[in-house]
């Protein structure tokens, strides 16, 4: 029969529903221990070493994975030394060969993947597996783009692997002349041309040691299931949301750095030296979609640091000195640190109009306040960009500020109209400006775009897209304008160099189609020359060919700010390097009394 | 009745062709070579990228061929295998971890709303034109026209951080409960006042009918003449409607699983947007318009019990 | 009187009794007055823009103050009555340039969504058969996948260059891809309704008339049901307006503009340096307008729909 | 029994229903009385305030929409008007209980005939589980319906609408109610049908020995059942009487004309009168006898125009408000 008591079941349903998915798990890591608590402002794409290209991926992976070699914590300027690799490479004489001997007894983390789960130790195979898997075919890789010509051998290969059904079904025992393994501990490489960016690009986690038994006992989600050498292994991620990574047993050991740069000791980053790493017990790793969130958790003490983004800049930093009086109250810290980096507003040199018009195109180089652009975007901390080389990069020039290639005269610009007009033969036509995105920052970036363009009588039309969308269109050369950045991975200047070769045409990392045979040449040289006053000079005297010709109008370079709480200690940013979470400690009793501090300024 | 069901199965079949070729033809027209960028990392040349479309497909003719690309996407939706994303996680385990995030957030949510609504449906109905109506009904059309977004960061700002009632953002440490418990609590808030509207003019429907009067005349209480016999009539608006709200629960969870880091389903096809995974947009349109289906089939299913005058024969 | 005057002389009576209901409502009256301020705004905006779009009373890229910062609401000047964004423009032009931002998209979509619902629905009711097949098809296609997922599809792939070369991105874009996936309510209300009058009497006499399909449809048909369209497009206008901010928000719509959706998400980070303002403007133009359209859209309905009136 | 005071009593019963246009006065300053154990016809045209009048007796006005503003309902001498809403839901279903006009309606579409009739039982009779439905099966067979041990797990659209009736008449009559109200029982039905319906309450009425409160717009329906008869017009009564009584002399003249459009046997006629005019708009009624518009004497009589003539005893046992009826006086 049917009574009245139908709403009491749905209530009844309501309650138990949920209870079936969802019996409350318990953290691996308890409260108790020392646990690191870190904001993502992105998800991280894999964790699979070998195909691992966003900067998200590599906040995580670089505590998982151990490449050969990495960039000294504390001292500035930046400096490589080995971290699985047992020294420094032995090189040659005509800079093709390299013999580099690898640390004894690193152990993979424990997996189901090895013999009785236990993690097996390292041999050089692992580094050569790493090498081959790149360039697997199969295997789309997102770096192999980088490696094609390098190494004997490798790209054989590359074309070996195209007979194959899959990735998995490839024979991976095909030897590569270019990557000999000497004995388990040594191997030999060698390069088709000399490489002098080689052993920066060897501290890419992308070559880490990776266990052939992993990826054939994963497959797929060997993505999701990484299996590294590194001082964390991963617990639990969910995608999209949060990650886990524990403290990793099998870990060999390393001890916190003594020495550093001056002032370090003072800002108490060396009163842990030489104590046994790694400090904190896990890292929970949150991925925030929204930036409300994010800052409001910061606020609250549920994130231990936070870098300020740039489109968030002036909440944290409201005078010259620094924090804002709110922030000093919770005891916040800032760090800053100049991050080699450079904004640029690009010209399609194909296009009608920008391209044969160089006073166009030094006219709206002039039309634009770098000054003020920092000053309304970033509070006037940023730097302004007189060339393309970014401070922090070892051929950066410091003389280039004279030349004036980033100077504001809006008279001249307006004079240098006239001028191309002239060249053009009509007034100049509506130009079309794409932008890689359609946030706040970036349609307020847009608008005073438009404005300075308004300013000396030119039309911009902003075009906001989506990134995708933006990569597409400018790799097929279909935008006229286009606002980008670059951010360096390594003190060498050579990957900016080569955003100007003709060779490296669109969709490679020429997307001006800038095009001038005596850079071209200048470039085939410096491409093999191994840091040197020298090189430094024929690199700012490139950097100088090029800013000539105008090809993009250069705006500013980044200061990274990051606020962390003072109970977060060691905290000092890397622009290279990742996998810095092992020198991270936290003082957990100090952490624990922040709500009471809230309560009391509350 | 089983007959019954297996037509209705049989009557999905041109629905999902449909779908499938909506998303086929709105994704793969435009999205396709996006992803090849994408996956060519810094420096490509274009023999990369050629070498990428041929492992992806993409070189295939596009319809009418055996294996056309239109004729894998038909496959890998019949299969259930729908493939990877671009982050290349299989595309069935990004649904697999966020199923039950998403449902501990909207079926809490969706009896929330359900059950509220219909109870204050009820007694603005059968105080009709009083007061208390009149403020319900004010209540829920100024509740319709307070913008969504503006309840998700109000209340994110004011209960969460400045009253600190609830959670600000997902945590893995805590229970899933008290993760969702203000995302839940917004949901309901911002659904009721729709459904309150609707479900009081389905009950003014009824209340005026004749076996209302006879229930008053036999001497029932309010409560039993409105829960018993006013509600068993309206079941079947309900239901209907109940199907209907499906959509707007999944517009919820996508932006309150966006700004809370719930990480359900939602969260992932706003990330799928936002990157432009076509691969997973199309999925999650796919098992989303087949559970669609499936939710009118069982709302339908519903009816019979709901009226005896409903039969399938 | 033949059979069209008859059909004209009982529309007007339901209609004159309709407004005469409407215009003793106070509530719904003043309600009616805030809606068409804002759509006398609306046309305000658009005609000065088009006139000239540096007028100072549209512009919202004027910069109010010294340096580009916001400025709280201060009562000195008419402009800064709810403070500056980030770039010192006014918050106050911003919101009511988004009055037309808003109106523009919701007048488009549900123009479009009754262009293509109604003749659709229309046919399918009244030739029945491999038509009504067809359209059921459709629209139980479109109605099974979730419509915001659909919008945003719609609304990324109108976005791309691909489609008409990219003349679709921005703001019809956004047009069409509200209207292109909302058409289906309508579309299904309209059908249903021809259904049920395509057997009545003055259908019939107009065939035995000779009437052609199309006179029927448009001259015997859809004027009958008029007042259905009107009631859907009064209350689904509501639902566009908020869909509108939704798309802008998530970066969909026309970034080149302003518009509530894009003055939410601009404030939403800030709301914790105080920054209160952009948010509660945005917010509150949205809420009196969606009040006053809800209100104004329940009294309509109430007054023509005589099956609602009897019950009252 | 005391034979002096009626079962029920309605005193200066009115009734106002409060709309956007202004007040309908449903129910005015109506009086009369239900004797125990007879039957009263109350007879009107639709939209006269019958049925109203019943539902105030029920205390089922709609609450939001009209209330009782003054009189008094004495049941058994009691006022009902004056019973808390508790109170009242014992009395309603068990001592005075109600029929509907339409059957198609009435009954709940969603529940099983026997669901409904036990759920009265249980209420007032406490009687429970099983005995409650054999109560109902038993009901069902007294209503004349056939194996009704299987039609009481039958849902109401699997019934005709004569059957229908008899399962609300089972229903009302399931807790021996002394009163039933009976609101137009056969206007929905067929004509064979509705002769059986009425057979069958005249039958059960003496069975159970309840007094019946009818109301028709039929006089044909009153004459055969009712023992009294009142007329109602426009709010108003304007004639009460014995059945035989109006009958034979009508005082009212839309009495009279109530009567004259009614086909009898054994009269010839050539055609059926019909009352002129329709009945006035219930929120503008027109100034003094409510009926002077249609009145053959009225629409030319100034005091018929300018004041409204009260009900009043004309003779023993009967009363009329028409200034121009026998024994009016002035």
């Amino acid at each position: 029969m049917i009574t009245n008591d139908w709403h009491r079941r749905l209530i009844l349903l309501i309650l138990i529903l949920p209870t079936i998915h969802t019996g409350c798990r318990k953290d691996p890591a308890d409260e108790k221990g020392m646990v690191l608590r870190q904001a993502l402002l992105s998800k991280p794409q894999t964790l699979d070493s070998g195909n691992m290209s966003d900067v998200y991926s590599m906040m995580v992976g670089g505590d998982i994975y151990e490449p050969l070699y990495t960039y000294h914590y504390l001292k500035r300027p930046y400096e490589l030394i080995p971290l699985s690799a047992d020294g420094m490479p032995e090189v040659s004489e005509d800079h093709l060969t390299y013999t580099i001997k690898i640390k004894k007894g690193i152990l993979f983390q424990d997996d189901p993947c090895f013999r009785g789960s236990k993690g097996r130790e390292v041999t050089v195979h692992d580094y050569i597996f790493a090498f081959k898997r790149m360039a697997n075919i199969k295997f789309i890789n997102v770096n192999w783009s980088g490696w094609q010509n390098k190494i004997v051998g490798l790209d054989d290969f590359h074309e070996y692997t195209r007979q194959f059904k899959d990735e998995y079904s490839v024979d991976y025992s095909k030897e590569v002349d270019g990557l000999l393994a000497l004995d388990d501990h040594t191997i030999q490489i060698k390069m088709v041309k000399p490489y002098p960016q080689f052993i920066s690009a060897l501290a890419d986690i992308c070559l880490s040691p990776v266990a052939q038994e992993a990826v054939n006992y994963y497959k797929d989600e060997i993505n999701s299931h990484p299996v590294g050498t590194g001082p964390y292994r991963l617990n639990k991620w969910h995608k999209g949301s949060y990650l886990i990574v524990v403290r990793n047993n099998n870990w060999r050991g390393e001890k916190y750095p003594t020495e550093g740069e001056p002032g370090d000791a003072e800002e108490g980053l060396l009163d842990d030296a030489g104590r046994e790493l790694p400090f904190v017990d896990a890292v929970y790793w949150t991925i925030f979609k929204q930036q409300q969130p994010a800052w409001l958790s910061f606020q609250k003490g549920l994130l231990d640091s936070k870098s300020i983004p740039k489109d968030n800049f002036k909440e944290a930093i409201t005078s010259e000195t620094g924090l804002s009086e709110e922030m000093r109250e919770r005891n916040i810290r800032l760090v800053k640190f100049v991050d080699p980096s450079v904004f640029w507003i690009g010209f399609n040199m194909k296009d009608k109009v920008l391209g044969n018009n160089l006073p166009l195109r030094k006219a709206i180089s002039l039309a634009i306040d770098r000054e003020r652009f920092i000053d309304i975007f970033f509070n006037g901390h940023h730097v302004a960009a007189h060339g393309f080389i970014a401070p922090g990069r070892d051929s950066y020039d410091p003389e280039i500020n004279k030349c004036g290639y980033s100077r504001y005269d809006p008279e001249q610009a307006k004079l240098l109209i006239k001028e191309a007009e002239l060249i053009c033969g009509d007034s100049i036509a509506p130009l079309k400006l794409n932008m890689p995105g359609s946030g706040t920052f970036f349609t307020q970036y847009g608008q005073f775009l438009q404005r300075s363009f308004e300013d000396v009588g030119l039309t911009l039309k902003v075009d906001y897209m989506d990134l995708p969308t933006y990569m597409e269109q400018t790799a097929k050369g279909k935008s006229q304008l286009f606002a980008s950045s670059a951010s360096a991975v390594s003190p060498d200047s050579l990957d900016v160099l080569g955003m100007f070769a003709t060779k490296n045409f669109a969709p490679g990392s020429n997307l001006f189609f800038y095009s001038n045979s005596e850079f071209d040449k200048l470039y085939e040289e410096g491409e093999v020359m191994f840091p040197s006053d020298q090189r430094n000079e024929l690199y700012r005297k490139m950097e100088r060919m090029v800013m000539e010709d105008y090809p993009a109008v250069f705006l500013n370079h980044r200061v990274s700010y990051v606020l962390y709480h003072d109970w977060n200690r060691n905290v000092k940013p890397h622009a290279f390097s990742f996998g810095l979470t092992k020198y991270r400690k936290i003082d957990v009793e100090k952490r624990n009394k922040y709500k009471d501090l809230l309560r009391s300024i509350r | 009745m089983p007959a019954y069901i297996i037509r209705r199965l049989l009557y999905m079949i041109p629905i999902v062709f449909g779908v499938l070729l909506l998303t086929f033809l709105l994704f793969n027209v435009v999205g396709a070579d996006q992803a090849v960028y994408r996956l060519a990392g810094n420096n490509p040349t274009p023999e990369i990228l050629d070498d990428i479309r041929h492992e992806l497909g993409y070189d295939k003719p596009l319809i009418f061929s055996i294996d056309s690309q239109f004729v894998t996407h038909v496959k890998k939706a019949v299969t259930f295998n729908f493939g990877k994303a671009l982050d290349k996680e299989p595309i069935i385990d990004k649904l697999k971890n966020g199923v039950p995030y998403s449902l501990a957030l909207t079926v809490p949510m969706f009896f929330g709303i359900v059950v509220t609504s219909v109870s204050l449906a009820i007694l603005a109905a059968f105080y009709r034109g009083t007061w208390f109506d009149r403020i319900i009904l004010l209540i829920c059309v100024a509740g319709m026209s307070f913008p969504y977004l503006s309840y998700i960061i109000f209340g994110q700002y004011f209960i969460a951080y400045k009253y600190d009632l609830f959670q600000i953002y997902f945590s893995p440490q805590r229970s899933i409960w008290s993760n969702a418990a203000l995302p839940i609590l917004i949901g309901i808030v911002v659904g009721i006042g729709g459904n309150v509207r609707f479900y009081r003019t389905v009950m003014l429907d009824e209340i005026n009918s004749g076996y209302i009067r006879t229930a008053f005349a036999k001497g029932l209480s309010t409560r039993v003449v409105l829960f018993k016999h006013l509600l068993k009539n309206a079941m079947i608006p309900i239901i209907t409607n109940t199907v209907l709200t499906l959509p707007y629960l999944c517009l919820g969870s996508l932006l309150l699983e966006s700004f809370f880091g719930i990480p359900g389903i939602g969260g992932i096809t706003l990330d799928a947007i936002e990157s432009r995974d076509f691969s997973v947009i199309s999925t999650m349109t796919f098992i989303f318009s087949i559970l669609f289906v499936i939710f009118n089939l069982i709302s339908d299913v519903c009816y019979a019990f709901a009226d005896p005058r409903i039969s399938f024969d | 009187m033949n059979e069209d005057n008859i059909n004209s002389f009982q529309r007007s009576s339901l209609w004159h009794d309709a407004f005469r209901r409407l215009r003793r409502r106070k509530f719904a009256m003043v309600c009616f007055w805030i809606v068409a301020g804002y759509f006398a705004l609306a046309v305000f905006v658009y005609i000065a823009e088009s006139i000239d779009p540096t007028m100072s009373a549209i512009n919202w890229k004027e910069q109010l103050g010294q340096g580009m910062e916001y400025q709280r609401p201060s009562l000195c000047s008419v402009k800064t009555i709810f403070g500056t964004n980030f770039l010192g423009q006014s918050t106050l032009i911003s919101t009511l340039y988004g009055v037309k931002t808003a109106l523009a998209v919701a007048f488009a979509a549900s123009v479009i969504s009754i262009m293509i619902g109604v003749p659709l629905g229309a046919a399918a009711g009244y030739f029945g058969g491999v038509v009504d097949d067809i359209v059921v098809w459709i629209y139980s296609t479109l109605s099974n996948i979730p419509w915001i997922i659909l919008v945003m599809a719609f609304a990324v792939v109108l976005n791309d260059d691909k489609i008409m070369g990219g003349k679709l991105s921005g703001e019809p874009g956004v047009y069409l891809a509200i209207g292109l996936t909302s058409w289906v309510g309508i579309c299904r209300l309209i059908r249903g309704e021809i259904i049920k009058r395509k057997e009545s009497e003055y259908v019939l006499a107009a065939k035995a008339v000779g009437c052609s399909n199309s006179r029927i449809i448009f001259r015997h048909l859809l004027p009958n049901v008029f007042h259905i369209i009107i009631i859907n497009f009064s209350l689904r206008f509501v639902s566009f307006i908020h869909m509108e901010v939704i798309i802008s928000f998530l970066g969909l719509g026309d970034a080149n503009k302003p518009s509530w959706g894009k003055m939410i998400s601009a404030a939403s980070s800030e709301l914790t340096r105080g920054i209160w303002w952009e948010m509660t403007a945005a917010t509150m133009a949205i809420f009196v307008l969606s009040l006053a359209l809800n209100i104004f859209g329940d009294a309509l309905r109430d007054c023509l729909d005589p099956k609602l009136r009897m019950e009252r | 029994m005391n034979e002096n005071i009626p079962l029920l009593s309605i005193r200066n019963l009115s009734t106002h229903f409060f709309v956007e246009e202004g007040v309908v006065k449903a129910v005015e300053d109506v009086s009369f009385d239900v004797a125990e154990g007879k039957t009263l016809a109350v007879v009107g045209e639709s939209g006269c305030g019958k049925s109203v009048t019943a539902l105030s007796v029920m205390g089922l006005v709609p609450e939001s929409a009209g209330r009782v503003v003054d009189g008094q309902i004495l049941f058994r001498g009691d006022d009902l008007l004056k019973k808390t809403e508790s109170q009242m839901r014992r009395i309603r279903g068990n001592e005075i209980a109600m029929i509907f006009q339409e059957p198609m309606t009435s009954l709940n579409p969603v529940f099983t005939i026997g669901n409904q009739i036990v759920e009265a039982v249980k209420l007032h009779q406490g009687i429970k589980g099983e005995h409650a439905w054999s109560h109902a099966v038993e009901m069902l067979r007294k209503v004349g319906i056939a194996d009704p041990a299987r039609r009481v797990r039958e849902y109401p659209h699997q019934m005709s609408g004569g059957m229908r009736q008899r399962v609300m008449i089972a229903m009302a009559l399931c807790c021996w109610p002394s009163l039933l109200i009976a609101d137009e029982p056969t206007t929905a039905l067929d004509v064979t049908i509705q002769a059986q319906i009425l057979e069958l309450l005249r039958e059960l009425q003496k069975q159970q020995n309840m007094s019946v409160m009818m109301i028709t717009h039929d006089l044909g329906v009153a004459a055969e059942n009712a023992d009294d008869v009142a007329v109602v017009y426009a709010s108003n009564i304007v004639e009460t009487a014995s059945v035989a009584a109006i009958f034979e002399e009508p005082l009212h003249p839309y009495t009279q004309g109530l009567l004259r459009s009614m086909p009898r046997l054994g009269q010839k006629m050539e055609r059926l009168e019909s009352i002129g005019g329709s009945v006035p708009n219930p929120l503008h009624f027109p100034q003094g006898c409510k009926f002077h518009p249609r009145c053959p004497i009225g629409v030319s009589d100034q005091r018929c125009r300018t004041q409204q003539p009260q009900l009043r005893e004309v003779a023993p046992g009967r009363c009329a408000a028409c200034f121009h009826a026998k024994g009016y006086g002035d």
